[in-house]
């Protein structure tokens, strides 16, 4: 028993600095789960309650009003218990084992991609290097919610749906992917983590802002990511006033909420993706999270080792909090508010998005795509490539508050050089050039591989 | 685990050839031209998995390093594009002849 | 989608796909009521629609006949049921006409008033009904928040929001009561500043122009071979609007008026200074324009209430008085048309003598308007379908009957 | 791997045994399934399992371009070939029982073949002594990959002196191009050969 | 052009097929013969002076009383009109035409008295032909797609004939 309390306070603090144990594992793996569960399913609650809001704030109405209190926020949890007595009703002429199955696909997948998203720094459910990418992979595979659904559904209406959801994700996955590169490209790492890291500082270090490139970049992202996750004025496969519900329109109760679960679950995803690539991530504008961070924690951390002294009379010493873990903690909840807070904005925009305009035409929406965002995509992907290689000032060079982003100079591009002069030359072996031992604890991308010699030159080339 | 512990390349090589069997015998069996194209996709997928355990470091001491997931990346990249132009057959197939079933497809039979 | 190859006989698709027969309606959330259109797709394409009536059909024209005139009125009521006034209206000039009944002065410019502030009324249901059609909801509320103005105006006046039945043979129901010229005034000089507000919203939206610029191209001689009339009408560049060209009995109520017929001459509507210039893509006779014919004549309608309300206070007479319930008809028989929203609403009455007509006909404009949808839709995209039958606003119970 | 190796359990058989049998089964199912549409949804599943197997062989950036590319590319257009050609008749195609027993014969002697095969070398078979002590750095291959696309082998940096692979130099330049080069070929050649020519007359079947 | 004027012309025009007018009533009008109306009408829309481009409206009328007493006091015999309004957009004039049939053709009651289309002359025709053929009982020769539009297809009887009987029951809802 005393282990398993040793075991969490571990998880938190790491009292001691051999690994953490197996139920710290555990713990935290559970501590992910419910976090991300409440993200996606307690999070589309309050989205859609914060829709019917917003929604009609902009059309000169109350919204919800009634059930909860003079906001109507629990109309949506009144909904979900409505939906869930709904009678689930399965068309005659549906494949019913996909049409049962299409709901948790697309569900699945949503959540899926939350694996790989981090909510501060280090607060990742599963640390990759591949986040960026492989959030991108899962997104692509939502897709086949719809698709299924359509089709299963023997409806004809549907399969409209589903052929139009297809085309337009299918394209849109094209520039989505051209834009995500850029802020990659930059920070020289697909790792989110130290892509968000590298942003800390005031807001004039959030790559968006890096060059006028990347800004154009971050809005092209912001329309695709939109499209991609069919929000109006690209819904095109569920327009209500074509297609009647498109893809989920044979769909009712509890396994129709789950589309909208997905909808909304990759709404925040996207605009998660948004604040991490270009704008910060948990950093706020003002770096002020530290210095407040390091005096809270001057009240904390004497309250948590008093209450591991008291709990230590029940189940034994736990041993003393180290120090300055309290204050990083701290840091990363907040880190954490300021990026659910940035990923709402972004889910806001889109909301007030679909409540303004009207919706695209399907051949219209493929124009956008093919017409606009691929080449405006491909233009600042080149534009702010240009920019990198030839070393052009960033507002990253600014002398503001917080770090300088030296990192950012630390990208592959700086890595080819080096390799390439060390491999043309005659001499190889320089011990700079020698890979670095790897340490597994540390877990950044951009220097996993880098010599350390290439810091050295970048600070003296400054 | 029972009897796969450690995890070992023969371990991934079974279920390579699994599903490299289970593609072809598909190839073989399904008259709908999409089918073959799974079972195509099967396969490759099959072949694809030995790569990757080959060049795994966590399955032998001594791996094939990173020219296994290279060829890899080169075998999806490849099967993508032979996915494109079967679909593309098969389509114009159906178009022609309005039937997508391959045994009907004996055109140029002697 | 389909290229142009140099073999006539080829046609070159994409990709080939099976056609298939969708219906859209009667329940589909833009069929404006209870419209069945079948809709014979390729794909996105629609190669052909056909539109199926009569799931509102209750026969009113036989109900007429069993009815004396002032009787049917509530029948009329429930037809153009956006737009109720108006339906009054062409009803009780119709039977008139019959009776050669004339009406005062007062009761003349009361008329002008309620029939032009049921016009807007239904142009602005109109209105955000076709942006719900392109898939925009906001404009719709926007719209019913000032239609529910004009509700009130005209609960005030005759106890119903819906189906009125204010104006009847000799006159109206009752006169306006006191003080309700003012509100209408405040009413007018509240919503005035709103127009340019749905022109932001719809007319000079970007999407909303690449939804509707171009789109359901009908020229002025296929309007008018097909009936179309109204704003269908006028918004393919046809001059032509009974409030100035129609029967004597109906033109004289505008008698005094200054207005201009909404349609553009010369590249140009008038008052167009004011309201947002056309786009570059929009061609003359496309769902834009109609639109835009329908955004023009709100302002119009509210010139012309201005005018009637500063006459109807000066004017001599009374507010008509209406005839008697069993108001016994001379042998005849009698067509008359006025334009309301949707175009001319047409009412022919045939009398063998007694109190109650011997045939009620009514000619309806929505039915006109909507036989033009097979041809206007032929080679759209389906996304086209409810842009091309929202333009239109058609009133199901109107076609229907 | 170190949350793998933190109970006595191994959990990397575990999750070796749980996404291998998915992958074989749905395989299976697929093989086993006549409904086209449901066959689709099964290799959906068996590659998308498959890619698990990637990210626990340490393979993380393969097994993300798996399920970008494959699942979510690939397989969305087979899903599009069948929703273009199923109609009712070519939903579900019976083969006849002899072509099954032949196939499976022939089959069942080639997975015998390939087992056997997979059991032969010691080296393959006895697996990495500790695989919880590779470390996470192993996994970081994505520069790497990159790098080597670029034709600069960072792995190899090391190789020695005079060896075939000149030092740093044996990267898969020509091949990444020669790929991009075929890829573009093969889809505007699949673009072109979907299109359909038909007479206008006959609005029916065939050319 | 005064209608005494239009109605000789067109007397002389169409001799037998312009079988008579009244330019008395309220909306005078012109009585045209059920084989002549097409060609009529045709002429009307085309003719420069004239120019009836727009087709307001065609209606059905029947009459026809059951009581044989108040038939006798009705004054006309029973017969089924159909009543063109027309009105012209460039000149902004209006006309009547009236084509009066029997009730049924040859008197064998189910026979539906024709009457040519003019379909083909103004497209608005179309639907209008096809609402008088539902609702009226006439049938317009000629006319591509002459279906029942507003009741439903398999629907016995003309409803505004003044001989309608309303059914019991249809499709087992009840009718009266």
């Amino acid at each position: 028993m005393a282990e398993f309390f040793q075991q969490i306070w571990d998880s938190f603090f790491q009292t001691s600095s051999e690994s953490p144990g197996a139920i710290a594992y555990l713990v935290a793996a559970v501590i992910h789960c419910v976090l991300i569960i409440h993200v996606v399913a307690v999070g589309a609650l309050i989205f859609i309650w914060m829709e019917r809001k917003i929604s009609g704030r902009i059309q000169d109405r109350l919204g919800p009003t009634r059930v909860g209190g003079a906001f109507g926020w629990l109309q949506t949890l009144a909904d979900g218990i409505k939906l869930i007595a709904k009678e689930d009703i399965t068309p005659k002429d549906a494949d019913a084992m996909l049409f049962k199955a299409a709901p948790y696909v697309g569900f699945a997948a949503s959540y899926c991609a939350y694996i790989a998203l981090p909510f501060s720094d280090g607060w990742v459910a599963q640390h990759m290097n591949t986040a960026v990418f492989f959030i991108l992979a899962v997104l692509g595979i939502e897709v086949f919610s719809p698709i299924l659904a359509g089709y299963a559904s023997g409806s004809k209406w549907s399969l409209f749906g589903a052929m139009r959801e297809a085309a337009q994700v299918v394209s849109y996955e094209v520039p989505l992917g051209m834009c995500v590169v850029v802020p990659c490209m930059i920070c020289g790492t697909l790792n989110l983590v130290t892509i968000g890291n590298m942003q800390a500082g005031s807001f004039t270090n959030w790559l968006a802002f890096n060059d006028p490139f990347t800004f154009i970049v971050a809005c092209v992202y912001f329309t695709c990511a939109t499209a991609s996750v069919n929000r109006a004025p690209f819904d095109l496969a569920e327009a209500e006033s074509e297609l009647v519900a498109g893809f989920h329109t044979e769909y009712s109760g509890l396994r129709w909420s789950f589309f909208f679960m997905a909808e909304y679950g990759s709404m925040f995803l996207v605009s998660g993706l948004a604040a991490i690539l270009f704008f910060g991530g948990w950093h706020g504008p003002i770096p002020i999270a530290e210095p407040i961070a390091g005096v809270l924690s001057l009240v904390v951390e004497p309250l948590l080792n008093f209450g591991r002294y008291v709990v230590g009379f029940v189940v034994g010493d736990l041993g003393q909090v180290t120090e300055g873990v309290v204050a990083t903690q701290i840091a990363n909840l907040m880190g954490c508010l300021n990026f659910l807070v940035k990923g709402t904005i972004g889910v806001t925009v889109m909301m007030w998005v679909r409540w303004t305009l009207p919706r695209l035409r399907i051949d219209q929406v493929m124009t956008t795509c093919l017409k606009y965002c691929v080449p405006i995509a491909a233009f600042g992907f080149l534009g702010a490539l240009v920019w990198q290689v030839n070393d052009l000032p960033t507002s990253n060079d600014m002398p503001v508050i917080g770090k300088n982003r030296f990192e950012v100079r630390e990208s592959w591009v700086y890595q080819a050089e080096k390799e390439l002069r060390t491999t043309s030359g005659d001499q190889k072996s320089s011990p700079d050039d020698q890979q670095p031992p790897f340490d597994p604890h540390q877990a950044t991308g951009s220097t996993e591989l880098v010599p350390q010699g290439a810091f050295v030159m970048k600070g003296g080339a400054r | 685990m029972i009897g796969i512990s450690p995890v070992s390349v023969s371990h991934y090589l079974v279920v390579g050839a699994v599903l490299f069997v289970t593609g072809a015998v598909c190839m073989a069996t399904k008259r709908n031209a999409l089918g073959v194209l799974m079972g195509v996709e099967l396969v490759i997928n099959g072949a694809n998995l030995n790569f990757i355990a080959f060049g795994s470091k966590y399955l032998r001491v001594e791996s094939l390093g990173l020219d296994g997931q290279l060829i890899a990346l080169f075998v999806i990249v490849l099967a993508a594009a032979e996915a494109a132009v079967a679909l593309a057959i098969a389509l114009n197939f159906y178009n022609n002849h309005a039937t997508i079933d391959v045994d009907q497809a004996s055109e140029l039979k002697g | 989608m389909a290229t142009q190859v140099d073999d006539a006989r080829i046609i070159e698709f994409d990709v080939r796909t099976d056609e298939m027969l969708v219906n859209m309606g009667p329940q589909h959330p833009s069929t404006h009521g209870v419209l069945r259109l079948v809709l014979r797709t390729d794909g996105e394409i629609v190669s052909e629609v056909e539109p199926h009536l009569g799931y509102l059909h209750r026969c009113a024209e036989k109900i007429g006949e069993n009815l004396t005139p002032r009787q049917w009125i509530p029948y009329t009521d429930r037809m153009d049921y956006l737009a109720g006034m108006n339906m009054n209206l062409g009803w009780s000039l119709c039977v008139e006409k019959l009776i050669d009944h004339q009406l005062s002065e007062k009761a003349k410019h009361l008329r002008v008033i309620i029939a032009e502030m049921g016009r807007i009324a239904s142009h602005l249901v109109g209105m955000g009904a076709y942006g719900l059609d392109l898939g925009t909801f906001s404009p719709f509320l926007y719209a019913f928040r000032e239609r529910e103005k004009i509700l009130d105006l005209f609960e005030e006046a005759c106890g119903a929001r819906l189906t009125y039945s204010y104006l009847t043979p000799g006159g109206a129901t009752a006169d306006l009561p006191n003080g309700w010229l003012q509100k209408c005034e405040a009413f007018l000089d509240q919503f005035e500043p709103i127009i340019p507000e749905y022109h932001a919203l719809l007319t000079t939206n970007a999407i909303f122009v690449k939804r509707t610029a171009g789109i359901g191209v009908m020229s002025g001689e296929m309007a008018v071979d097909f009936g179309c009339t109204g704003p269908v009408l006028r918004g393919s560049g046809v001059d032509y609007d009974l409030r100035r060209d129609g029967e004597e009995r109906y033109t004289e109520m505008y008698d005094g008026y200054a207005f201009e017929v909404i349609s553009q001459k010369d590249g140009h509507y008038p008052k167009d200074h004011d309201y947002p210039a056309v786009p570059a893509e929009a061609v003359l006779g496309d769902c834009w324009h109609r639109f835009y014919v329908r955004m023009l004549e709100v302002v119009q309608a509210i010139d012309l209430v201005r005018q009637a309300i500063d006459r109807y206070s000066t004017a001599s007479g009374d507010w008509g008085v209406p005839i008697k319930l069993a108001h016994k008809l001379p042998k005849g028989e009698v067509y008359l048309e006025t334009e309301s929203p949707r175009g001319q609403m047409g009412f022919y009455l045939v009398s063998d003598g007694n109190a109650i007509p011997w045939r009620v006909r009514a000619r309806s404009s929505c039915f006109c308007n909507l036989s033009v949808t097979s041809d206007l839709c032929r080679g759209c995209l389906i996304a086209d379908v409810p842009a091309i039958v929202g333009s239109l606003d058609v009133v199901m119970g109107e076609i229907d009957r | 791997m170190m949350l793998l190796a933190a109970f006595d359990f191994d959990w990397h058989a575990f999750f070796f045994m749980f996404f291998a049998l998915l992958t074989c089964g749905f395989a299976l199912a697929v093989l086993f399934t006549s409904n086209i549409v449901r066959m689709a949804f099964y290799l959906i599943l068996s590659l998308g399992a498959s890619a698990g197997l990637f990210f626990l062989a340490g393979a993380e950036f393969v097994g993300a371009m798996q399920l970008m590319i494959y699942v979510g590319g690939t397989l969305v257009l087979l899903i599009f070939g069948v929703m273009l050609t199923a109609q009712s008749r070519f939903v579900t195609m019976k083969t006849s029982s002899g072509e099954w027993v032949m196939a499976l014969v022939l089959g069942g002697a080639l997975l015998f073949l390939l087992l056997t095969a997979a059991f032969r070398v010691g080296d393959w078979r006895t697996g990495h002594p500790n695989p919880a002590n590779v470390g996470l750095a192993e996994s970081k291959t994505t520069t790497q990959i990159g790098m080597g696309f670029t034709g600069v082998r960072v792995d190899k940096l090391d190789a020695p002196e005079g060896s075939t692979l000149v030092s740093g130099m044996s990267g898969y330049l020509l091949p990444f191009v020669i790929v991009s080069v075929h890829l573009l070929v093969v889809l505007v050649g699949a673009a072109y050969m979907a299109r359909t020519k038909r007479r206008a007359s006959s609005a029916g079947v065939g050319a | 052009m005064s209608g005494q004027n239009l109605v000789e012309r067109l007397s002389q025009r169409f001799g037998e097929k312009i079988t008579g007018s009244n330019l008395e009533a309220i909306d005078p009008w012109i009585e045209v013969s059920a084989a002549g109306i097409a060609e009529v009408c045709e002429y009307l829309r085309d003719d420069a002076d004239l120019q009836l481009n727009l087709l307001n409206c065609i209606s059905g009328v029947d009459y026809f009383i059951a009581d044989p007493k108040k038939a006798a006091k009705a004054g006309w015999e029973p017969h089924t009109e159909v009543v063109y309004h027309l009105s012209s957009t460039f000149n902004k004039h209006t006309l009547v035409l009236k084509v009066i049939l029997p009730r049924w053709k040859g008197d064998v009651e189910g026979k539906l008295p024709e009457v040519q289309s003019v379909a083909g002359v103004w497209s608005t025709a179309n639907w209008h032909e096809r609402e008088v053929f539902d609702l009226s009982g006439v049938r317009f020769t000629g006319h591509p797609n002459l279906r029942r539009i507003l009741c439903p297809e398999d629907w016995v009887g003309y409803p505004l004939r003044k001989d309608y009987e309303m059914p019991l029951e249809y499709h087992g809802i009840r009718g009266r």
